[in-house]
């Protein structure tokens, strides 16, 4: 296979988007044609996947990285930005993973969507989704990158407003956009500033020189691309837009804020691996913030009461789990994990849309209960997911997981393994009582007797993703077994990420396995003890045992109130509350700074702007006054 | 023989008092008349500064925003009358539909 | 000489079309034959600017004007906007009445004194396109002359644009008086160190900046937008802030380039102030058209970044933002123009509810122009902001660009709003004048912003030949 | 001659342009600008720009003015309708700021206030018609065009605004 086909990666779904778009724009008729608009999403991916493949197999490793340079894009005095791509281990592999699940996902959404009344609109929106999610993936320069980091974030805003009639919805949409913007914005300041250093946003160039920057430049830079990655994959403090993205359709739950979207974080930092490695103290904090972000969003996810709401959390935990293991300098393990998550979550997502459309919509776990009987293929699947999400060996979230977790004992954050364990415990917590409280135990709801499996378009891709959750994590055993020799996703990513090497006796490693299995296997008896025997009992027991921290955990720390109070009633509120320091903290007084004064201005100048011609004149004369006065301070 | 800055300084207290004038009167004509003063303090400048330099090119200066100055008199008369046909004031502080 | 009048064919070749259209309306009253005259002339003047855009520019009477390279870019996007305001004017002026065929002529008149501003090396000759621009575009504002509202709007406009004037001629005068000359090919050699000189600086800045809409001489611009017909405050958006815009960057990179210092900062001052100022009314903002004023103080903000870092490249980012703020203000005006149907000529948000149902292809470029307009990769916007920013990076005013990024930031919020609004399931009314050829120009301009978004280099580096790295434009 | 000249014109030019802006009734407004307007014009022959002094009177006097009079009593303005001076809450900071602005150009003037014009003949014949004549039909000729354009447009455009004919 010829490295000159990898812009056709991302030119197939831009065409698929680029027909439907304008077919559907402008021939009302076609949009009633939903197999012709399914049967052209899914080929345009499932083409993508097998050219990818194709790359896969055809380019020997030696031979990466290569770069395709397609045109030139800008090309102004002394910089230039070539539309061009990188095809190393570490972008075809993103490549695969994203239109592998994405072709599985588009499939599903044939069955998912039928008879929705902006089913082109969807297909074209999830083309696009993929088009940019590769652009972002392949770009070997950092602007086109950030092109594709815009372009994901405006297909998940339109896809999670895509029911943009209910105001509810259209809102979480904005939510999700306004938040990543913040994101955005200092992942811009940092391109900027690394230009600046630099001379190039090549990646080749600025990884090839990231040595050569002065370190406190480095550092910043690197907090600025980290803070741009915690607003894309959802890490405190910007991880409020997640849960509430859930609004969308579930399959683009499961594509884009499950599998693919969300992992463009983890994604940055394994690029610039060779630049973060350079500065220890700001990987020691994404360790940090990643770590926490596993347990505090583990602890919310087991109190939910909504399927989605439960995997969405669950989601921010995981991603919190990625975090961790890239701030410990475990790229690639980083990476393994993206991979194998993007099995088992875009499974349990679609599983859960399979539920929910079943139910005709219901998504409160606590009307649902005995469905396993009714969905036997769903509920396989399901299980499967969950428990290799859980990370039950031999399934897939075992292995990366472990690698890990092993990298952050082996590295020396010893508290931050210990608090990975704990969220990996939670997670086995959760993920048994959902499964329990959807497909065990009697029915709760009496929709549940007239649920029924899902049609074979949907229950096609379930299989798919379930045979992933299960062997996806055999091509990269721990190094206790095999010495490395049968890690293969590690010698193949480490060709692209600069992973730190960590000492870690094999003992300890063992005992760090060992532990991990423990963890598992408990958490998972816990689950299945407490919520099988009681049920939704349960919940209340748990409610009345922890009382306050039960609520607070229900309520997810009460950060949406913070950030509600900081964000959206700032004019209305006014200073006149002051807020509690902790509160103050925990929200980053940054963000809402900037969004209260934006307010305030506006307000402020809405009151200057009175219609009243003498004021006008007033000031400008004053400004004219400000001219003369600079002028002359500037020339006496 | 007086010096230039004699007419420059006349000239820059005219130009104040014509922009006391706009921002101070309500009157819509009235403020018009304010600007033609303003404009007329700058064309006395001007005429000094090209007798100091010797040089037309002020004076054609002076000359054009003669014309300017009766151009923008058309339009704004008739402005003005447009607006009194409408409102039946010229009061510059009654006309703020258009504001926020 | 005569080849001189020759060099001149594009003005001449407006002012031809506009005293034909003249004569024709006072042989037959409003007729529909009008607009086509003006078409004709407009696209004729189009022709040979873009026929000289390669090449450098040549000096005419006596380094009076300045023809082709720069002044044939900065023609074209006026060209443009012309084109597009005589189109969405004949499908929108018979709605309000108005249909006069005077107003084409004040069009090209306007243009005419637009394209000399562009051409300009004189101060004097500067000042009486911006006079002539100014006085058509008063009328133009009033045209509604029964509507209190286009009373107010061009009454204010007028008042505050003839109080600017006396600014502007008062700095005019003290420059001519210190350095005994008003050409700009000759200013760089005189500039005295006196402060009358720069107190003659301060006062011709408060002209300009005024004509643009920058802060703090931008309260006229909601208020004129609001109340003139819809095709005109889109006109006097683009073409009148590209023609200031383009006299500002003659004077202060050719004239005052060798001093830059001195201006570059307070420019940044005003660019900041602008981004601020536009973007958080904006924010606050419920009715169409003033929303779109306030949006484009905010984006004669971001050109002026590109003019205050005071570099080729700077210049070359103005330049280039002028073309993308023109194509998708353009755009957003005459969607606009096409939608709006209340007879007391307003457009509030929530009019827009539907029309992306109804008609969506306009629904998905007025999103395809606000996205422009956001800033958003990979359309002409996104390039415009990447190109002044980094220039403004070069030059090392980083916390411009910040200020830059965040208002831009900031700025999304309300522009999406516009952009989710039209898509609401809500019975809307149809098109209240068909507008085919209107579409067209739509059509036009958003290709215009694809292209420029996805294949800059031809116009960037174009419109970086204009300028030397010193600072100064001479090609 | 040309210092008592000078004085008497200046005088009442800033008594001219007073009263303009304190005068109640428009029509008296308008009466003292006629009085700053002539006053320019001596200042003019004061400083040999006789063609000026005289386009002055013409045009400025003679037409402007008449047209301000002329609107004056085609809206029949009265006083007493008239709003009123605004001393208010802003007037005061008005005054400061026309001050400052004074301030400021004076400072910029001050390097020049003792030049005096030089009295060669040549520079002296700067405002004949021969001189400003040349230049116009010269170097400005485009610039004259211009202004053809330019009073045009304002003709077209008084008429479109202010003609009686309504829809």
């Amino acid at each position: 296979m010829m490295p000159q086909w990898t812009p056709y990666l991302v030119g197939l779904p831009l065409l698929g988007f680029l027909l439907s778009g304008l077919l559907g724009l402008l021939w009302p008729r076609y949009r009633r044609w939903e197999i012709g608009i399914g049967v052209l999403a899914v080929s345009v991916v499932a083409l993508a996947f097998l050219l990818a493949l194709g790359l896969f197999v055809g380019l020997p490793q030696e031979e990466l990285p290569l770069r395709v340079v397609l045109y030139q894009w800008i090309a102004s005095g002394d910089f230039a930005a070539p539309i061009a791509f990188r095809l190393d281990t570490l972008s075809l592999w993103m490549t695969l993973i994203v239109t592998g699940v994405g072709a599985l996902i588009h499939l599903y959404s044939i069955g998912y969507m039928r008879g929705d009344a902006g089913y082109w609109r969807y297909f074209a929106y999830l083309n696009l989704f993929i088009a940019a999610m590769l652009l972002l993936v392949l770009a070997d320069n950092l602007l086109l990158l950030f092109l594709g980091w815009e372009g994901v974030g405006l297909c998940s805003y339109l896809l999670i407003g895509h029911w943009y009639a209910d105001r509810e919805k259209a809102f979480a949409a904005r939510k999700a956009f306004v938040v990543n913007r913040i994101g955005d914005f200092a992942f811009l300041i940092g391109l900027l500033w690394l230009f600046r250093e630099v001379g190039s946003l090549d990646l080749g160039v600025v990884l090839d020189r990231a040595g050569a920057i002065e370190s406190t430049a480095l550092g910043a830079i690197g907090m600025l691309l980290f803070l741009g990655a915690t607003g894309k994959s959802a890490q405190i403090p910007l991880y409020v837009w997640l849960p509430d993205a859930m609004a969308g359709p579930t399959p683009v739950s499961a594509l884009i804020h499950a599998a693919t979207m969300v992992t463009a974080g983890v994604y940055l930092l394994a690029r610039l691996s060779p630049l973060y490695v350079l500065s220890p103290g700001v990987l020691g904090l994404i360790a940090l913030i990643g770590a926490l972000t596993a347990l505090l969003a583990a602890t919310m996810a087991l109190v939910q009461t909504d399927i989605k709401k439960v995997l969405a959390y669950s989601t921010i935990s995981q991603l919190g789990l990625m975090f961790l293991g890239a701030g410990v300098g475990a790229f690639s393990a980083a990476i393994f994990h993206v991979f194998t998550h993007a099995f088992s979550k875009a499974l349990l997502f679609l599983g859960a849309g399979s539920v929910i459309h079943a139910l005709e919509g219901e998504q409160d776990i606590r009307r649902m209960g005995g469905l396993s009987r009714h969905m036997p293929l769903t509920y396989c699947t399901f299980l499967l997911g969950a428990l290799a999400l859980a990370g039950l060996p031999p399934l897939a979230g075992f292995f990366s997981k472990d690698m890990m977790l092993t990298a952050a004992l082996g590295s020396g954050h010893e508290v931050l393994w210990f608090l990975g364990l704990v969220s990996s415990l939670l997670t086995t917590l959760y993920m048994g009582r959902l499964l329990v409280l959807v497909f065990h135990g009697a029915p709760r709801a009496p929709a549940v007797s007239r649920a029924h499996e899902a049609p074979a378009v949907m229950r096609l891709p379930l299989v798919g993703l379930a045979v992933g959750a299960v062997a996806a994590g055999w091509i990269g055993w721990p190094d206790l077994l095999g010495h490395g020799a049968w890690n293969w996703i590690g010698r193949w990513l480490s060709d692209s990420t600069a992973d730190l090497e960590h000492g870690l006796s094999l003992g300890l490693e063992a005992l760090s396995i060992a532990l991990s299995v423990t963890v598992a296997v408990g958490g998972l008896w816990m689950a299945f003890r407490l919520w099988g025997r009681a049920g939704l009992e349960a919940d209340h027991m748990l409610q009345r045992r922890l009382g306050g921290l039960y609520a607070l955990w229900q309520s997810g720390y009460r950060v949406e109130a913070i950030y509600e109070r900081l964000f959206v009633r700032p004019l209305l509120q006014g200073s006149a509350a002051p807020l509690r320091w902790s509160e103050r903290y925990i929200a980053g007084g940054l963000i809402g700074l900037a969004s209260r004064s934006a307010f305030f201005i506006g307000s402020g100048i809405r009151r200057l702007q009175t219609g009243l011609l003498s004021l006008y004149a007033l000031v400008m004369l004053i400004g004219a006054l400000g001219l003369l006065a600079w002028f002359l301070w500037r020339s006496l | 023989m007086v010096p230039a800055g004699g007419y420059l300084l006349v000239s820059a207290l005219l130009f104040s008092l014509g922009v006391m004038g706009v921002l101070l009167r309500r009157s819509a004509i009235v403020m018009f008349m304010c600007v033609e003063m303003m404009l007329n303090a700058v064309n006395l400048s001007l005429v000094a500064f090209s007798r100091l330099l010797g040089d037309p090119t002020g004076q054609v200066l002076v000359f054009f925003v003669m014309c300017v100055a009766a151009a923008e008199v058309s339009v704004g008369l008739a402005l003005v009358i447009a607006l009194f046909r409408n409102r039946e004031s010229i009061d510059v502080d009654q006309i703020r539909l258009l504001r926020g | 000489m005569w080849l001189d009048t020759l060099a001149l064919m594009p003005v001449l070749l407006l002012v031809v079309a506009g005293l034909l259209i003249i004569v024709l309306d006072s042989l037959d009253n409003d007729s529909p034959v009008l607009p086509w005259v003006a078409l004709l002339g407009l696209l004729g003047a189009l022709v040979l600017e873009l026929n000289r855009l390669g090449g450098g520019g040549r000096f005419l009477f006596e380094g009076l004007l300045r023809v082709g390279g720069f002044s044939a870019y900065v023609n074209a996007v006026l060209l443009l906007g012309g084109i597009a305001t005589v189109i969405f004017c004949r499908a929108y002026l018979p709605r309000i009445w108005h249909a006069h065929g005077e107003v084409y002529a004040l069009v090209l008149f306007a243009l005419v004194g637009m394209m000399v501003m562009a051409a300009s090396y004189d101060l004097v000759l500067t000042f009486l396109g911006l006079e002539t621009m100014s006085v058509a575009l008063y009328v133009l504002t009033g045209l509604a002359r029964e509507d209190v509202r286009a009373n107010e709007a061009a009454m204010k406009y007028f008042l505050l644009g003839a109080f600017a004037t006396g600014f502007v001629l008062y700095g005019l005068a003290f420059l001519y008086g210190t350095t005994g000359t008003t050409r700009l090919d000759l200013l760089p050699t005189r500039i005295p160190n006196t402060p009358l000189f720069w107190v003659g600086v301060g006062l011709l800045l408060v002209g300009f900046l005024f004509k643009i809409a920058a802060v703090p001489f931008h309260m006229w611009a909601p208020d004129a937008y609001q109340g003139a017909p819809t095709p005109i405050a889109g006109f006097m958006a683009t073409a009148s802030k590209a023609a200031a815009m383009s006299a500002l960057l003659l004077l202060l990179g050719h004239g005052l380039g060798l001093v830059r210092p001195q201006w570059a900062d307070v420019l940044a001052v005003v660019a900041a102030l602008s981004m601020i100022v536009g973007n958080g009314a904006a924010l606050m903002q419920g009715e169409v058209k003033r929303l779109l004023a306030y949006s484009g103080i905010a984006h004669v903000g971001y050109a002026l970044v590109g003019i205050a870092s005071a570099s080729a490249s700077g210049y070359a980012g103005a330049l280039f933002y002028l073309l993308a703020y023109a194509s998708a203000a353009l755009g957003a005006f005459g969607v606009a123009a096409l939608w709006e149907q209340r007879p007391d000529r307003q457009l509030p948000a929530e009019d827009l509810s539907g029309l992306g149902r109804r008609h969506p292809l306009l629904g998905a470029l007025w999103v395809l122009f606000l996205l422009s307009l956001v800033g958003f990769p990979p359309l002409a916007g996104f390039m415009a902001k990447y190109a002044v920013f980094a220039a403004a990076v070069q030059a090392g005013k980083i916390w411009l660009v910040l200020i830059g990024v965040i208002t831009s930031m900031i700025s999304a919020y309300y522009y999406l709003r516009l952009c989710v609004l039209i898509w609401r399931p809500v019975e809307a009314h149809p098109l209240p004048s068909s507008g085919q050829l209107a579409s067209g120009v739509l059509l036009l301009t958003s290709a215009l912003l694809l292209w420029l978004g996805l294949w800059p280099s031809g116009v960037l580096e174009l419109v970086g030949r204009f300028f030397e790295d010193s600072g100064l434009v001479l090609r | 001659m040309q210092v008592v000249l000078f004085g008497i014109c200046a005088l009442l030019a800033i008594v001219g342009a007073v009263g303009v802006i304190t005068a109640r009734n428009p029509v008296y407004s308008a009466l003292f600008l006629v009085l700053n307007f002539f006053s320019l014009a001596g200042l003019y022959l004061s400083l040999e720009a006789q063609f000026l002094a005289v386009t002055q009177v013409i045009v400025y006097a003679g037409a402007i003015v008449v047209l301000f009079l002329f609107v004056i009593m085609l809206l029949n303005l009265r006083p007493e309708d008239l709003p009123r001076f605004r001393l208010d809450r802003t007037g005061p900071l008005v005054v400061l700021l026309s001050l400052g602005l004074l301030l400021g150009v004076g400072m910029g003037i001050w390097s020049l206030l003792g030049a005096s014009f030089p009295q060669d003949p040549q520079a002296q014949a700067v405002g004949t018609v021969e001189s400003l004549g040349r230049a116009l039909f010269g170097r400005y000729l485009v610039g004259f065009e211009v202004v053809a354009v330019l009073l045009l447009v304002a003709m077209i455009g008084s008429v479109m605004l202010a003609k009686r004919r309504f829809q």
